[in-house]
């Protein structure tokens, strides 16, 4: 299953998602945006969009690299998200993906974005840990615990939309983390890193395929990067479960 | 030449962070009547076209990248230099 | 002045003729910043080739000699004790930009600090991000990838009271800026930034410090040098384009700071973080391609300077083209050019056989590159504009550059220790914890992304998750395929130096050991950032021969060599100068990243242990400071313990015999406990006797050196004693932590009063 | 109360990543005839106080908090509302 990495000048975290997708079992190749022709994401079973400051987050974080591939390959997009392969965004991918329409994506493709990743309500870039529940079973969250931990870095993250499109999302169960305090209980800040509504971590779109989250699981693949690794035992990075969660689905599911 | 001026502000009701901490800021420096800040962008756009193009190309760079409309209102005005 | 037009942008000037009082005046309205000596250096040189120079060749010889470059004041003192210690794993030694040492059988790191201060004190958001990018570019020529940053930060206390003096900027304003333009530099170039320091100091007033270091690796067989030895290959820039923004940084940043330093615009540069990002990506894609045969970046001194170090390394000659530089603005004069110091530029040193490839991974990475000449056979540096040559001098007289032995004076305080009353513990311990040199620094390294690569194994902040307390060093695991690890730590003791540079030095060398020491590692190298005032007061010059001559003995009796380091004079301003400012990074090795230690309390009933002797030594401590408190008596480092106590914990830790371990350093054993305690959000019981007799005030709040607090599980403790020299000091557990002396009760206070104290010190002033 | 109006840019010759990055963006999304891009940010600040002040005002807080004039320019307006 190869997977496209979309690169473009600021997109820092391309590694370790490479890694990661590698140790899961995908074919990762990076797919700079000067490289990017028309046609050439149908040779890709899924397309990735890391996190980083794409363009210096210049503008609004995500919104030159979501203009820029809306001018080169908007129809190849929406076809590839039509035929229901899996887009996922991490961190400013994410941002990507709800400055291109893909997500919320309440009604599937939305050719004006229907949301926004703002400011944070501290108004600074944070880089913290923060818990995680599961609310929604995708493909991309199948195998996941219902409570993880994974770490956010980001300076624009707090989710808005208006009261319409809030409704629907929860209505249609498209919200498939959402940060909690240690103890399960609605968080205030600094558990909700970033005073996103409804706590909202991360979504699906309505038919399941384009995924994005704020916080890094990319950056948890491994034991060793969880900052509580002395404290807790665990096998893997609770990130890992996220990847390994797509490769059951997709990929196990196939040879099945 | 035209200058296309766009000021990006934030919608009534969305909240403004960076306002908000500027707000404080100024208030712990002893500016303590000051009640409110609103913080906006103002692009300066120079493009080599016709005045009566400018409108129209100032929406569509607007559209294309400047403005979520989830979040923002905007202000464009094109002047001939 | 007498000057003729020779074409346009070039002038011819009479040198050769001038009087002593006419060389002055070129000296003035070129703005060169040289001596009256230099001048008549420069004089004879021309009159022994018999014709005048033109503008572009004095500016050349200004910049070849300025301080920054030339390291005049500095070179001979840094030679007698900082150079030259010997480790057999050291590769490059204060050679090239950034020192190479070896990390394992195939890989070695690279790091190295620098100052960006002058900036930094006028635009603090552009200079701080410049000075980071400046930084990076060291690391990365070395053909190394970039994967952690540090940033050491010396201000004015943030609630500063007193008048500023004209166009000094309050230390709370130039704080944030700092910070912001560190912040959005590194973060969107995707280099974490794991460790720095935060200091504050009234004498930093008129002169802030911004420090900012690199660490890289790179595989052994791609490590590139910034030198070329062979003629016919290509020089080629690459990144950013040439502008006037950044003529003359080298000579500001050599210059005492005044009323008139906020208009030094073209000093001021912003950096393009945007820029870089892809260039690094372009630089590490060639290198592994094979195609860069030498390479340097455009740092302070420009082209000029770079042109200059690269073939003068090697033995070559250089023949250069200006008009093919690419520039940002259309009508610069050829000098210009030579001299700026606009970010974002690498000189590249690449065969004609490979300039086809390297064109089209430009093109892959939208950066531009501009074939700008070629090395020669000879000595000389010839410099064309518009098909006439504007330059031909011999490299070695325009590089080699000047050296000075200033004098000096060694200045000695009387000893003296002022004894307080006996003060209110409790009261005497929260006001410590919320004193700005220890609170928490969490609101600056949050700011920071110090994760991005993933390789960031033992975080700045350590403990439970959102109760994260301050570590002693980060630890990054460079190697996918490895368990190796490296410990990234910066130290400083501005206000130990103060009173005595010597042990200022023994005190921060000691402390960079204790830190790494703390994580589980060994100490390996040193880079030594040296921050001082006006070399030409004999007092200050005695400052800088009295902290080197420390460093060099510290590091020599331990075996560590310095790779790397940045000296910086002139921090001087209205007529004060800053105090002594010796910052060290710090790295070690950690042979087994899943050994590594943190600073953080782990369980309820665990032993905990104090290393290392306490002593009546208040000279500089945050406890005097406080208490306004006079003392010249300060902590002595015996160079022996420091070696052995850290051999006997680093072999404990590899037993798996430590749970946690923290230095004890800025507010002594008190704050060294409630940090542990803070992180792991558990208390602990502590009985003070084992220390001897002594004062509680000493033994709560002194600073001595080469002290560690460990936590040992009761079934370890007994193998823990055999191994490490120890004093056992109480007992982890509860909500509070309490300390007593024998039967004597000092103080006990509540996680959450310690937790409020520490925490919110400094929040007020920062975002 | 007071509405003041401070607009912030960099000075001639500062050369800023934020508008070179939009205006190469801008090329490659296909206004290939913008030429250049400078970004400014708008501060609105409400303050209370009375008109006469409202010019000192604003300049110190230009001053203390929003401005830096090694690299700044600004525009102030003073509205009574
Ligand atoms: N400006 C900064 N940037 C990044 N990290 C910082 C900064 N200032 C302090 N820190 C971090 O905060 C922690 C505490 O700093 P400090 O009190 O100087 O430590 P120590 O006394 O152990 O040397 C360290 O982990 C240090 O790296
Ligand atoms: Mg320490």
């Amino acid at each position: 299953m190869k997977v496209a990495i979309l690169q473009m000048e600021g997109t820092n975290c391309e590694e370790e998602s490479y890694i990661a997708f590698k140790e899961s079992g995908f074919e990762p190749e990076y797919l700079h945006i000067n490289l990017l022709k028309k046609g050439m994401l149908e040779n890709y079973d899924m397309i990735f969009v890391p996190g980083g400051f794409s363009s210096g987050d210049y503008v609004r974080a995500g919104a030159i690299f979501a203009a820029r591939l809306k001018a080169k390959v908007w129809k190849d997009l929406k076809r590839f998200v039509e035929e229901g392969k899996p887009v996922m965004g991490v961190c400013n991918g994410f941002q990507v993906l709800i400055e291109l329409g893909l997500l919320p994506g309440t009604d599937g493709i939305s050719e004006e974005p229907e949301a926004a990743l703002a400011t944070n309500e501290s108004n600074r870039f944070e880089c913290r840990w923060v818990y995680l529940k599961k609310f929604s079973d995708t493909i991309f969250s199948k195998h996941v615990g219902d409570k993880i931990t994974l770490p956010v870095a980001h300076a624009e993250g707090r989710f808005l939309a208006d009261k319409k499109t809030i409704e629907k999302i929860e209505e249609q169960n498209q919200v498939v983390f959402r940060y909690i305090a240690p103890d399960g209980s609605r968080p205030d800040y600094p558990w909700n890193p970033n005073g996103s509504v409804n706590d909202i971590a991360a979504l699906v779109n309505s038919y399941g395929n384009v995924f994005g989250i704020m916080p890094h699981p990319e950056r948890a693949f491994f034991w060793y990067q969880h900052p509580d690794w002395n404290r807790v035992k665990r096998e893997r990075g609770d990130g890992w479960q996220i990847f390994n969660s797509l490769f059951r689905e997709i990929i196990e599911a196939k040879n099945r | 030449m035209l200058k296309l001026v766009v000021v990006v502000k934030f919608k009534e009701g969305i909240d403004d962070p960076e306002g908000k901490s500027i707000t404080h800021s100024l208030n712990l420096l002893g500016f303590e009547n000051v009640k409110r800040v609103n913080v906006a962008k103002q692009y300066e756009i120079f493009v080599d076209a016709d005045i009566s193009k400018g409108r129209e190309i100032g929406e569509k760079i607007v559209k294309k990248l400047l403005v979520n409309p989830v979040i923002h209102d905007y202000e464009l005005r094109v002047e001939e230099i | 002045m007498n000057l003729k037009k020779i074409m346009d942008e070039v002038y011819e000037i009479d040198l050769v003729n001038a009087s002593d009082e006419e060389l002055m005046e070129i000296n003035k309205e070129m703005g060169l910043a040289l001596s009256l000596e230099e001048m008549k250096k420069m004089q004879a040189f021309f009159r022994s080739l018999g014709r005048n120079p033109t503008d572009l060749e004095i500016h050349a010889i200004a910049q070849g000699w300025s301080e920054h470059c030339s390291y005049k004041s500095s070179k001979p003192v840094l030679r007698k004790y900082i150079f030259g210690i010997e480790s057999k794993e050291a590769m490059i030694v204060m050679q090239d930009d950034a020192g190479v040492v070896e990390f394992d059988e195939n890989y070695a790191y690279v790091f190295k600090i620098e100052s960006h201060n002058h900036p930094s004190a006028v635009e603090p958001y552009g200079g701080a991000a410049t000075g980071v990018g400046g930084i990076i570019r060291d690391v990365l020529n070395m053909g190394a990838k970039p994967i952690a940053l540090v940033d050491p930060l010396f201000f004015a206390p943030p609630d500063y009271g007193e008048k500023l003096n004209p166009g000094i900027k309050h230390p709370r304003y130039l704080l944030n800026g700092v910070v912001a333009g560190i912040r959005d530099y590194g973060n969107r170039v995707g280099i974490p930034t794991v460790a720095g320091i935060t200091y504050f100091h009234e004498d930093y007033v008129n002169n802030i410090l911004v420090n900012a270091g690199c660490l890289g690796i790179v595989r052994k067989d791609k490590i590139v040098r910034s030198r070329v030895d062979k003629e016919g290959v290509k020089l080629v820039m690459v990144g950013g384009r040439t502008g006037r923004d950044g003529i003359h940084g080298v000579n500001f940043a050599s210059k005492i700071l005044d009323e008139k330093s906020e208009e030094e615009k073209q000093a001021v540069q912003l950096g393009n973080p945007i820029l870089k990002e892809p260039l690094i990506h372009l630089v590490l894609e060639a290198n592994e391609m094979g195609i860069i045969y030498g390479m340097k970046d455009l740092g302070g001194g420009g082209l000029g300077s770079v042109v200059g170090e690269m073939c003068h390394a090697g033995g070559v000659g250089a023949e250069i083209h200006l008009d093919q530089v690419l520039l940002k603005e259309k009508d610069m004069a050829p000098w210009e050019i030579w001299v700026s110091e606009s970010q974002e530029r690498m000189l590249l040193a690449v065969e004609e056989e490979n300039i086809d490839k390297l064109q089209d991974l430009c093109k892959k990475w939208d950066v531009e590159m501009s074939v700008i000449g070629e090395t020669k056979n000879d000595e000389n540096l010839r410099i064309f504009w518009k098909g006439r040559k504007i330059l031909d001098m011999p490299l070695e007289f325009v590089t080699a550059g000047v050296e000075y032995e200033r004098k000096y004076k060694t200045k000695r305080m009387k000893k003296m220790q002022e004894i307080l009353p006996e003060p209110k513990y409790r009261e005497v311990f929260l006001r410590l914890l919320s004193s700005y040199n220890i609170a928490s620094k969490e609101w600056i390294i949050r700011q920071y992304d110090h994760e991005v690569q993933g390789r960031t194994v033992v975080k700045p902040m350590q403990g439970l998750i959102g109760y994260e307390t301050h570590g002693d060093a980060a630890v990054i695991k460079p190697l996918h395929h490895s368990w190796k690890g490296l410990a990234v730590t910066t130290v400083a003791n501005p206000h130990i130096a103060k009173i005595n540079p010597y042990y200022g030095s023994l005190y921060t060398v000691d402390e960079a050991v204790r830190n790494l020491v703390s994580v589980g590692a060994k100490p390996h190298a040193f880079s030594d950032g040296l921050n001082f005032g006006n070399p030409e007061e004999e007092e200050i010059m005695g400052e800088f021969v009295e902290s080197c001559k420390g460093l060099g003995d510290a590091a020599r009796a331990l075996g560590i060599p310095y790779v790397s380091g940045n000296v910086s004079f002139y921090n001087e301003a209205f007529g004060k100068n800053i105090p002594p400012t010796v910052v060290l990074m710090a790295i070690g090795i950690v042979n087994d990243i899943r050994k590594a230690v943190t600073a953080d309390f782990k369980r309820e009933g665990n032993t905990i242990y104090l290393v290392g002797e306490t002593k009546e030594e208040m000279g500089g401590s945050e406890y005097y400071r406080i208490m306004d408190a006079k003392s010249t008596v300060v902590p002595k480092v015996d160079l022996e313990e420091t070696k052995n106590r850290s051999e006997e914990i680093l072999k404990a830790m590899d037993e798996s015999l430590v749970e946690s371990c923290h230095d004890v350093s800025n507010g002594g054993l008190a704050v060294a406990l409630a940090e542990m305690a803070l992180g792991g959000s558990i208390g602990a019981e502590i009985d003070l006797s084992s220390l001897g007799a002594m004062r509680d005030d000493f033994k709560l709040f002194s600073e001595s050196p080469t002290r560690w607090v460990c936590e040992v599980r009761e079934e370890n403790s007994e193998e823990f004693e055999e191994i490490v020299k120890s004093k056992r000091i109480g007992v982890v557990g509860g909500e509070t932590l309490k300390i007593r002396d024998g039967e004597r009760w000092l103080f006990n206070v509540h996680l959450n009063i310690m937790r409020e104290r520490w925490k919110n010190a400094l929040k007020e002033y920062i975002g």
